[in-house]
């Protein structure tokens, strides 16, 4: 089992689509308990990845190679290394959750939802496992088809508008990418990117493959300025896909970042540095002021979104300033190191956020800040849960959204104290969008009778938002354990970073 | 001998002024009739051209199948049709300049393109079949059914499916039309055609007392 | 003496009178058939020319299989027309123009 | 005997175990289980911390400096929470705990009738182990937890009547201010970082001394001082925490929250946080002059101008929220002068006299039944003495009158200032003597509208009426009852607390000032040395107390007890002569300096007009509009116009393949050539 | 002369030959209701067709009858194709035809005349045989398209294709002509060395560019597309799926036998002129569709945009871009088939689904039409893990592999266009409430649904595992 183990977790939920989509529309319970058994599966195999892995050793693990397509060379490569491992776990994760979360509220098509997020998780996990480059590609793509039905089917009024933009915007973006790729099999003459990290390629080259993948992770991540899809998506979506979109797919594109800028293009990378810092701080600071003024919730945590992500790219191409001039290991590990805790903490931050918007969205069918007010007078568990994640989304310690902005914080003032500065200002910005929704949907009287009328969590949304709860607690008051699983990774791709390919 | 090529030439010449003459006519006649007579003159123009070539059997071909089939269908197709010719001369004379632009760049360039200076010194040399010691039509017809087998079964499977196709396309039962089918005729049952009804000899009163007062009351 | 460029030349302008009859052609369709038979006539006289001059005797093969698929071509040009007129009653080019964009 | 580990997380964990049982199980074990948890778990840990000062600061225990578990491990870099418990803690987490102790008593009475009386009792128990994760921590990244959440405790409880919209906008204002301070914190922190390449506090004070000739690039040409950019760097941080000028902003509204908060939080401990961690910082701060300059100016210009709006509130926790901003300013003067002991010193007086005179205050809320404006009140002390005479200890000490505790602490932080010739020290100290006239004005002030005079409320007996409104709704002057003395649980911590007010400083004085008691815990450069150079002067405590009758402060408290005394004793209609006289003194005085008003316009107003911008203009309009739905659109427009091609005409069909034709034929022509 | 070896050869033609003839003759004496068998008897020829191709493969390139005809790799695949999609047209087209009473003999015999042109044109080895290839599959396209007698639409449809075709066969002809006045040949293996005469240099490639035209018209590029749109949309759905798939794999052959065959030696000159015909295509293509309401139209410019991206692959004409080439129209005709099969097996007498609107909430009446619709959508728009994504993947590596990097940015860029108006149909059939009145019933079929799910499930296959196809499509060109 353990020599397949990746495989296991790509395919069993895609397979597990299979028998979730037999049960038809008729029989929604038997989806969703099947739904929930391949989830649950998924995230018990998941599971042994940590004792399979050997976080010390670090490098890439639990490789299967086989041959995919003979005539190109292409391999069905698969393999895990601390980052992946987190990102998988983080992805499982979620997966549960959103199927409980979606356990009630979807009434239509029940059986295609749930099978659209199996197949959902099954392909954003061989994203993170793939190791040939065509290969990532695919699962790259592929993860576009059933997020698009989800938003397209299950979401809000705007929906296909909103569809549409998604996949073209990102589709448009991994297009490039796919010259890049098919770019560097004509040079090398294999999609293995173990082999293309130490493939050397002129600055000219380096420049065009740089601004290739460029542009699709930066789509995905999504940065400034091409970051409009995402508040449409997420406003649209289902609770369900917003939570998937903002938890793990974000996560794509910085982890493309990871794989393919950073080990392939470091020297365009380092040269391009100033820019990503530049869109980065943009993000920070100009998204945290759209975010501000927001009337709608999901749009708001979706500019939020933005702005966090903005740490993770920051954090990432901070370590190339750090390591390039001034040769500071330490610090650029850091600064890798919280973008990578920043990565997963945002999932269970933001993905908790979405579920409690989705919970009220249950209740009154409107997301408009305006429409509430006063909520802790009816659901005061709901108040406490939504507080614990507001707090965590403005980065406050104790809880995991802390723990990846303060590292990055502290390697860009490393970097260049100005750099440190502006990012330093989400802890106001943050803290300005984040509580003053908690505010006007929280706290005060209530002024719409229907907000009266609204239940108290029932116990599958407890438990959704307790799990939330506990895994942003946890890392926030000790993320060791997540932070050594990954280290050692982060100190490869450091140490990479260093490596002058011209 | 420079007068029989002389006499070539200006033979040339003029078929080729009547072919191309013909040959505009089909396109700018008013009448569609003409027009197709027009054709046939170009290639009947043609055909003598050809035999300038000494294609003596392509000529004859071209003669018996074109003039002698393919026009008369043609023909027919435009009686049967009956086509209001006025109507048909709108937007011509608006279409024409650039059409004759277009026609005449088009032109220039694949003379160009062609180099025809170039070939104006090639000769045509002598007569292939001659120099084989054949007439023309045994010299293709040796090549026609050996090296060129195939294509000419080909060929035949082309006008099959022409055959089929035309005869599949045009072919139509008239439901409207009206035949006497005799064996239905014979074969007819008395019963079918006569029924015999037994009915009361006096019609029942049908009951209208409902709907009358209804009528009384009214003013 | 006739050359090639002769040949060649006729051909050529037999071929733009073709396809102008195309393109200027705001009659009916026939005048359409027609002018194709023009443009496989302005072949012919290539093929037989080159036949001539090449010493070859593919090239007049090639105008008797051009005479033939012509014919059924004729033929099936005829019958898609005739179909035409009875389903539109008309033949005209520029009437025909129910399917665009 | 050393301290053990596990005395130290009790300590912590104990008002932790009460937070989460109050909270959690709030239902369940219900209003007396509440606050019964919470109060034993401050009981013990109030216990633990009397038995941790005695073992450092007297049986001569060595300081604990201990990691518990490492939060993260990064290359060299460790950072890990732990516990340093040297003498400066220790007195700290006797502070705090007694502090919370007493407040969590007086919320029996005085949260009794509320709906959320176990979630109070949760917040002010994590309140407390939040401040002494804050004060016993020994490194940034820990301080920076606790110093983040006492802020959102402080939220929370300044949003605890969360329907009133007045409480919900000072506890977003409260975190956002406290956020702007926190950000140049982290940044500190950062800079520490950068420098130390370590979180460890005693790592980083070991290595200290290295920064001197350290610079940091601001720009191409430009190199700062990087003791002096940590420096003020933190002090940022203690500005937001400690509500110093310009952003006091906060503690003012802060009084939203329930009184006992206002005690606990907004006077004795959180705000002294600030003061505390620059204390704890100053072997930086004795690196770099410059930013003990600009402390100095910060906390002097507090010290005077927020006393004098004290001057013109009428809401009677208003007034002790403008002095304790007074205060804090105050304490930072010491700071700035290098006495950090003084600071301290201060900083724990000032956490009795001043918690009595909210709690006091709390008192007199009650008793009005939750009218909390001066001008309705009057005449109070024979309806509640007690509280009366609690209050008046309270008073005296905060107006530094010799022999109280307030004296100790204010008159020898006066007096540093005095004797510093730092840049900046002689404004200061017309500022802090200044200062004391102005705290004597509004301290007297206050307690004669409130307890002397005549009664400014009717009592109108209302029958079957008997809810309860915290809200102030009621027509102002009116009361249901008359004013009664408070339960027991309300009077025995203001008993308890008038005690070590007014005799805490006689006693400890000695010891914190000018004995050197702190040890190490508290660096001061021998050059900058004043308390040194007063404890020459030093004859006791009594003899001090006795120096200070004729004293320049003193005086002014004299001159403004008699100006009171004589307006709202016997002429209170000079008041309002004085308020017309002065009118635009009073105005600028009403309007808080206008700080507030340019605050709102230009931060809130503002934030949201740029966030508007940013998001029509650049979001939707130029990033949507122009380049997504822009380029859709057009690619739409020319697929409508390429669509006109295909127009249905055979001969336009037939045109097109001849054009295609003749360009390629001329094409290659053109290439041929 | 021929030998039996020869006929030996050519026997699956022959054999499908014969076939038809025999078909032909038993419709004509066999009773309209029994007519039923025809389809059965048809398909099973085909199925037989097949196997006589794949068992009769000779282990290398053979010609027979003087060179007319070459059986060699990529004839073989490429028939196999052809004959499958025809196999699939007859399975989908059944109900169709019966609901409207087109249900003749002549509709599966002329097919099957078709079919046999496909296969001899891709087996051409000589100018004439092209032609007659060509003309063989044309003029029974031209009867297919008009055979709904009574429609207005697929006569107007035929008309324009007839003439259209046959301009187009006059220019290939003509640029025949003019290769062979150069050349002094019809042979394409004599073509490929043959040097033009002297004083005529440019004869050749003259030639060359009136038969490229007569390529792009066959593919359906642009500008010679103009075709496609009307006779799609006019054409009954049977004969335009037949007409996307095995009439686009007979384009390919012949593209393919011409160029590679015959005009190998020019390539530098044709490269540039089909690139520029490629990008021509892709834009235009997938501009127009983006506008469309028809369903079939839409294909149909989404066609012109295939053959864009499938004369990518020519222009890096080496084996690597035929291959790719080839691959590209296989997955075409097999995402075309399954495309049009979803129209056809929704289709019922007096209403053609072929409207997009008419796709509006599929996914609430037949969840699985849909879900095949939206796979054959996905794979045509290029989306991994379907297949229709790395053949596109493979014309575009080839365009980076003949060093022109922007034309697969092209490439790409017009991809992403595409992808809207595809996503549009997924969009109807998925977010979209059905509209009232609409009331689409799946044909109760049961060969049709199950072929039709197999055809759809092949690409997602296909895309998983494509390597021993790309293998066989390689084998054809490398050697």
């Amino acid at each position: 089992m353990f020599n397949h183990l990746l495989s296991l977790l790509i395919w069993l939920p895609i397979i597990g689509a299979v028998p979730v989509l037999l049960a038809g529309s008729g029989r929604p319970n038997a989806a969703r308990w099947l739904a929930l058994l391949f989830m649950v599966l998924t995230f018990v195999v998941s599971l042994f990845l940590l004792p399979q892995y050997n976080a010390t050793a670090g490098g890439m693990q639990l490789v299967e190679s086989h041959v995919w397509i003979a005539s190109l060379g292409v391999h069905y490569g698969l393999a895990v290394d601390g980052i992946s491992v987190a990102l998988i776990v983080l992805t499982t994760i979620v997966g549960i959750l959103v199927v409980v979360g979606a356990w009630e509220v979807i009434k239509v098509n029940t059986h295609q939802y749930m099978a659209a997020m199996l197949v959902l998780e099954g392909l954003m996990i061989g994203v993170f496992c793939a190791t040939d480059a065509l290969l990532f590609y695919v699962f790259f793509e592929a993860m576009l088809i059933p997020m698009f039905i989800l938003i397209g089917v299950w979401g809000g009024p705007r929906r296909v508008y909103a569809t549409l933009k998604f996949f073209i915007y990102t589709f448009l973006g991994s297009v490039f990418m796919l010259i890049a790729l098919m770019y560097l099999y004509e040079r090398s003459g294999t999609f293995d990117m173990h082999v293309w990290a130490s493939l050397p390629l002129t600055m000219k080259e380096q420049t065009w493959l740089f601004f290739g993948f460029l542009i699709a992770f930066a789509i995905k991540v999504p940065m400034v300025p091409v970051h409009t899809w995402l508040p449409d998506a997420h406003v649209e979506a289902p609770t369900g896909g917003s939570v998937v979109l903002a938890a793990v797919m974000l996560k794509v594109g910085t982890y493309g970042m990871l794989r393919f800028i950073l080990p392939i293009v470091p020297d365009a990378g380092e040269h391009f540095t100033w820019l990503i810092v530049v869109l980065s701080l943009i993000a920070i600071i100009y998204i945290g002021y759209v975010a501000l003024v927001q009337e709608d919730m999901k749009k708001l945590v979706a500019y939020s979104s933005i702005a966090h992500m903005g740490f993770v790219t920051l954090g990432i191409f901070i370590a190339f300033m750090l390591i390039r001039h001034d040769g500071n290991v330490d610090a650029a590990r850091l600064g890798m190191q919280g973008a990578m805790v920043q990565m997963i903490s945002h999932g269970f931050v933001s993905g908790a956020m979405f579920t409690c918007i989705g919970v009220m969205y249950d209740r009154l069918h409107t997301r408009l800040i305006k429409d509430y007010g006063g909520l802790i007078n009816v659901m005061p568990w709901f108040g406490f849960f939504y507080v614990l994640f507001a707090m965590a989304n403005c980065g406050l310690p104790g809880t995991s959204g802390f723990v990846g902005e303060f590292m990055v914080i502290l390697a860009s003032f490393s970097a260049n104290p100005w750099i440190g500065l502006f990012a330093a200002f989400t802890l106001i910005i943050g803290a300005g969008y984040t509580l003053w929704l908690v505010k006007r949907v929280l706290w005060g009287q209530i002024t719409n009778p229907h907000v009266a009328e609204m239940k108290e969590i029932n116990g599958r949304e407890t438990f959704v938002l307790a799990a939330f709860a506990a895994l942003v607690l946890f890392i926030g008051i000790w993320p060791e354990p997540l932070v050594h699983l990954m280290d050692s990774s982060v100190t490869q791709l450091v140490q990479q970073l260093a490596v002058h390919k011209i | 001998m420079i007068n029989l090529q002389v006499f070539e030439l200006v033979c040339f010449y003029a078929f080729a002024v009547i072919t191309v003459g013909a040959a505009l006519a089909v396109i700018t006649l008013r009448n569609t009739v003409h027009a197709v007579l027009a054709l046939v003159l170009t290639f009947f123009s043609t055909a003598c051209i050809w035999m300038l070539a000494e294609a003596e059997f392509l000529a004859i071909a071209l003669i018996v199948v074109y003039v002698g089939a393919v026009m008369v269908l043609f023909l027919f197709v435009v009686m049967m049709l009956d086509i209001d010719q006025e109507k048909l001369r709108e937007g011509f004379v608006k279409f024409l300049p650039v059409g004759l632009i277009v026609a005449v760049v088009m032109l220039v360039e694949m003379l160009a393109l062609i180099g025809v200076r170039a070939m104006h010194a090639q000769a045509m040399g002598v007569n292939p079949a001659t120099a084989a010691g054949q007439s023309n039509t045994a010299w293709l017809g040796t090549a026609l059914y050996t090296n060129y087998l195939l294509p000419f079964e080909i060929a035949a499977l082309i006008l099959t499916v022409g055959v089929v196709v035309a005869v599949a396309l045009t072919l139509r039962q008239r439901h409207s039309a009206k035949y006497q089918m005799a064996s239905e005729q014979v074969s007819v049952n008395p019963r079918d055609r006569i029924r015999i009804v037994k009915m009361d000899a006096v019609r029942p009163v049908e009951p209208v007392v409902a709907a009358a007062p209804e009528q009384e009351s009214k003013p | 003496m006739i050359t090639l460029s002769h040949f060649i030349v006729l051909g050529a302008i037999l071929f733009c009178i073709a396809v102008a009859g195309l393109f200027i052609n705001r009659k009916n369709v026939i005048v359409l058939l027609m002018a194709i038979e023009l443009m496989l006539l302005a072949v012919n006289i290539n093929f037989v020319a080159f036949s001539r001059f090449n010493h070859d005797v593919a090239g007049q093969v090639f105008v008797f299989f051009i005479l033939t698929v012509a014919a059924a071509e004729s033929a099936i040009g005829l019958a898609i027309l005739v179909l035409l007129f009875r389903n539109r009653s008309t033949v005209n080019v520029a009437e025909i123009d129910s399917m665009k964009g | 005997m050393p301290l053990s580990t596990s005395i130290l997380l009790t300590i912590a964990l104990a008002p932790l175990v009460g937070c989460l049982l109050a909270g959690f199980l709030g239902k369940q074990i219900g209003r007396a289980g509440a606050h019964c948890v919470t109060i034993l778990g401050l009981l013990i840990s109030c216990g633990l911390s009397f038995y941790v000062l005695y073992q450092i600061g007297f049986a001569g225990a060595p300081a604990y400096n201990h990691n518990l578990y490492t939060w993260f491990e990064i290359g060299h870099l460790n950072a890990s929470v732990g516990f340093m418990i040297d003498r400066l803690t220790a007195m700290m987490m006797v502070v705090v705990t007694f502090v919370s102790l007493l407040v969590h008593i007086y919320t029996i009475g005085y949260m009794a009738d509320d709906d959320g009386y176990q979630r109070f009792f949760s917040y002010i128990s994590l309140f407390t182990f939040s401040m002494l994760m804050l004060v016993m921590s020994n490194n940034f990244l820990q301080l920076f937890f606790g110093w983040e959440a006492v802020g959102l405790v402080s939220y929370l409880l300044i949003g605890f009547w969360y329907k009133k919209p007045t409480a919900i906008f000072a506890n977003l204002k409260a975190f956002l201010v406290n956020r702007v301070g926190d950000f140049g914190f982290l940044l500190g922190i950062a800079a520490v970082l950068y420098f130390m390449g370590t979180l460890d506090y005693a790592t980083a004070f070991a290595a200290a001394p290295t920064l001197v000739g350290k610079t940091l690039a601001i720009t191409q040409g430009t190199h700062w001082d990087a003791a002096t950019v940590i420096c003020i760097l933190l002090f940022i941080g203690a500005m937001g925490k400690s509500a110093q000028v310009p952003l006091h902003v906060w503690l003012p509204d802060s009084m939203e929250g329930p009184t006992p908060i206002s005690a606990l939080i907004h006077a004795a401990t959180m705000v002294t946080a600030g003061i505390f961690m620059v204390a704890r910082m100053s072997p930086f701060f004795e690196l770099s002059t410059t930013a003990l300059s600009f402390v100095l100016v910060i906390g002097a210009t507090g010290a005077l101008f927020t006393g004098m709006i004290g001057i013109v509130q009428n809401d009677i926790k208003r007034v002790i929220a403008y002095s304790t901003l007074s205060q804090l300013g105050y304490m930072t003067v010491a700071l700035g002068v290098s006495v950090y002991a003084g600071a301290v010193f201060h900083l724990m007086t000032h956490a009795f006299f001043k918690a009595l005179l909210f709690l006091g205050a709390g008192s007199v809320i009650i008793a009005m039944h939750h009218e909390q404006d001066m001008r309705y009140m009057g005449g109070l002390r024979k309806y509640m003495p007690i509280t009366w005479i609690t209050m008046w200890v309270g008073s005296l000490a905060l107006c530094a009158v010799p022999f109280f505790s307030g004296f100790y602490s204010k008159d020898a932080i006066i007096e540093a200032v005095g004797e510093s010739h730092r840049w900046g020290a002689s404004y200061a100290y017309f500022c802090v003597v200044a200062g004391a006239f102005v705290t004597a004005l509004y301290t007297f002030r206050q307690m004669y509208l409130t307890f002397h005079g005549k009664e400014r409320f009717t009592v109108v007996e209302h029958h079957g009426h008997g809810h309860h409104d915290d809200h102030g709704h009621h027509e102002p002057g009116v009361l249901a009852h008359a004013p009664k003395e408070s339960p027991w649980v309300v009077t025995l911590p203001l008993i308890l607390l008038a005690i070590p007010s007014a005799l805490v400083g006689f006693f400890t004085v000695k010891p914190l000032l000018f004995g050197h008691w702190f040890g190490s815990a508290i660096h001061v450069n021998p050059a900058n040395d004043i308390l040194g150079e007063m404890g020459e002067h030093f004859h006791g405590a009594l003899a001090m107390a006795l120096d200070g009758f004729i004293s320049l402060p003193f005086g002014l408290v004299v001159l403004a007890f008699a100006i009171t005394t004589y307006i709202y004793l016997f002429n209170p209609a000079m008041a309002d002569k004085v308020k017309s006289l002065l009118k635009p003194l009073w105005t600028v005085l009403d309007r808080k300096y206008w700080v507030d008003n340019v605050y709102y316009a230009l931060f809130a107003t503002g934030s949201q007009k740029l966030g508007r911008l940013f998001w029509k203009a650049g979001d939707t309009a130029v990033v949507d509009g122009v380049m997504v739905n822009g380029s859709a659109a057009t690619v739409r427009r020319i697929a409508a116009g390429t669509r006109r091609l295909q127009s249905g005409y055979l001969y336009h069909y037939a045109f097109a393949m001849i054009v295609g034709l003749i360009l390629l034929l001329g094409g290659y022509w053109l290439i041929g050539q | 002369m021929p030998t039996f070896n020869d006929i030996l050869v050519l026997l699956p033609e022959f054999y499908l030959v014969a076939a038809a003839c025999l078909l032909l003759l038993l419709d004509a004496f066999m009773k309209p209701e029994q007519r039923g068998v025809l389809h059965w008897i048809s398909i099973a020829v085909l199925l037989v067709a097949i196997y006589l191709v794949i068992a009769g493969q000779p282990p290398e390139t053979v010609t027979a009858f003087g060179g007319m005809f070459v059986r060699d790799r990529a004839a073989e695949i490429l028939k196999v194709f052809s004959l499958l999609s025809v196999v699939l047209v007859f399975i989908y087209s059944r109900p169709y035809l019966v609901d409207r009473k087109l249900f003749q003999g002549e509709f599966y015999t002329v097919m099957i005349f078709a079919v046999i042109g496909v296969m001899l044109l891709v087996s051409a080895g000589n100018l004439v045989m092209i032609y007659l290839g060509l003309e063989l599959l044309t003029l029974s396209s031209y009867g297919l398209v008009a055979l709904n007698r009574d429609s207005p639409l697929s006569s107007e449809a035929a008309m324009k294709y007839f003439v259209l075709g046959a301009l187009s066969s006059g220019m290939l002809l003509y640029g025949m002509s003019m290769v062979y006045g150069a050349a002094g040949t019809l042979d394409l293996a004599a073509l490929h060395g043959a040097t033009a005469h002297a004083g005529m240099p440019h004869l050749m490639l003259f030639g060359l560019i009136f038969m490229l035209v007569g390529i792009a018209f066959k593919l359906g590029a642009a500008p010679f597309h103009m075709w496609i749109p009307d006779v799609y949309q006019g054409a009954s759905t049977p004969v335009t799926t037949f007409i996307a798939s095995a009439s686009k794999l007979a384009a390919f052959g012949m593209a393919y036998r011409l160029l590679e065959g015959g005009m190998a030696d020019l390539a530098h000159y044709w490269q540039p002129m089909l690139a520029v015909i490629a990008v021509l295509s892709m834009a235009i293509g997938n501009l127009v569709a983006i506008v469309q309401t028809n369903l079939k139209r839409m294909l149909a410019y989404s066609t012109i945009s295939h053959m864009g991206y499938l004369i990518i692959g020519l222009v890096n004409a080496g084996p690597e871009g035929y291959s790719a080439a080839m691959f590209y129209a296989i997955s075409y005709a097999l995402m075309a088939t399954a495309a049009f099969g979803v129209i056809l097996a929704l289709a019922r007498a007096g209403f053609e689904c072929e409207e997009i609107d008419d796709f509006k909430g599929l996914n609430q009446r037949s969840p699985w039409m849909a879900f095949l619709m939206m796979l054959a959508m996905f794979s045509l728009a290029g989306v991994p893990p379907l297949y229709g994504f790395f053949a596109k993947y493979l014309v575009l590596q080839a365009a980076i592999d003949a060093h022109m990097l922007w034309l697969a940015i092209v490439g790409v860029v017009f991809a992403i266009i595409g992808l809207y108006y595809y996503l549009r149909v997924v969009k109807m059939m998925y977010f979209d409430k059905a509209e009232e009145g609409v009331l689409t019933k799946l044909q109760p079929d049961a060969t049709l649904r199950v072929v039709l799910s197999l055809n759809a499930l092949v690409l997602v296959a296909l895309g998983i595992y494509w390597g021993p196809l790309l293998g066989w499509c390689k084998q054809a060109f490398v050697g």
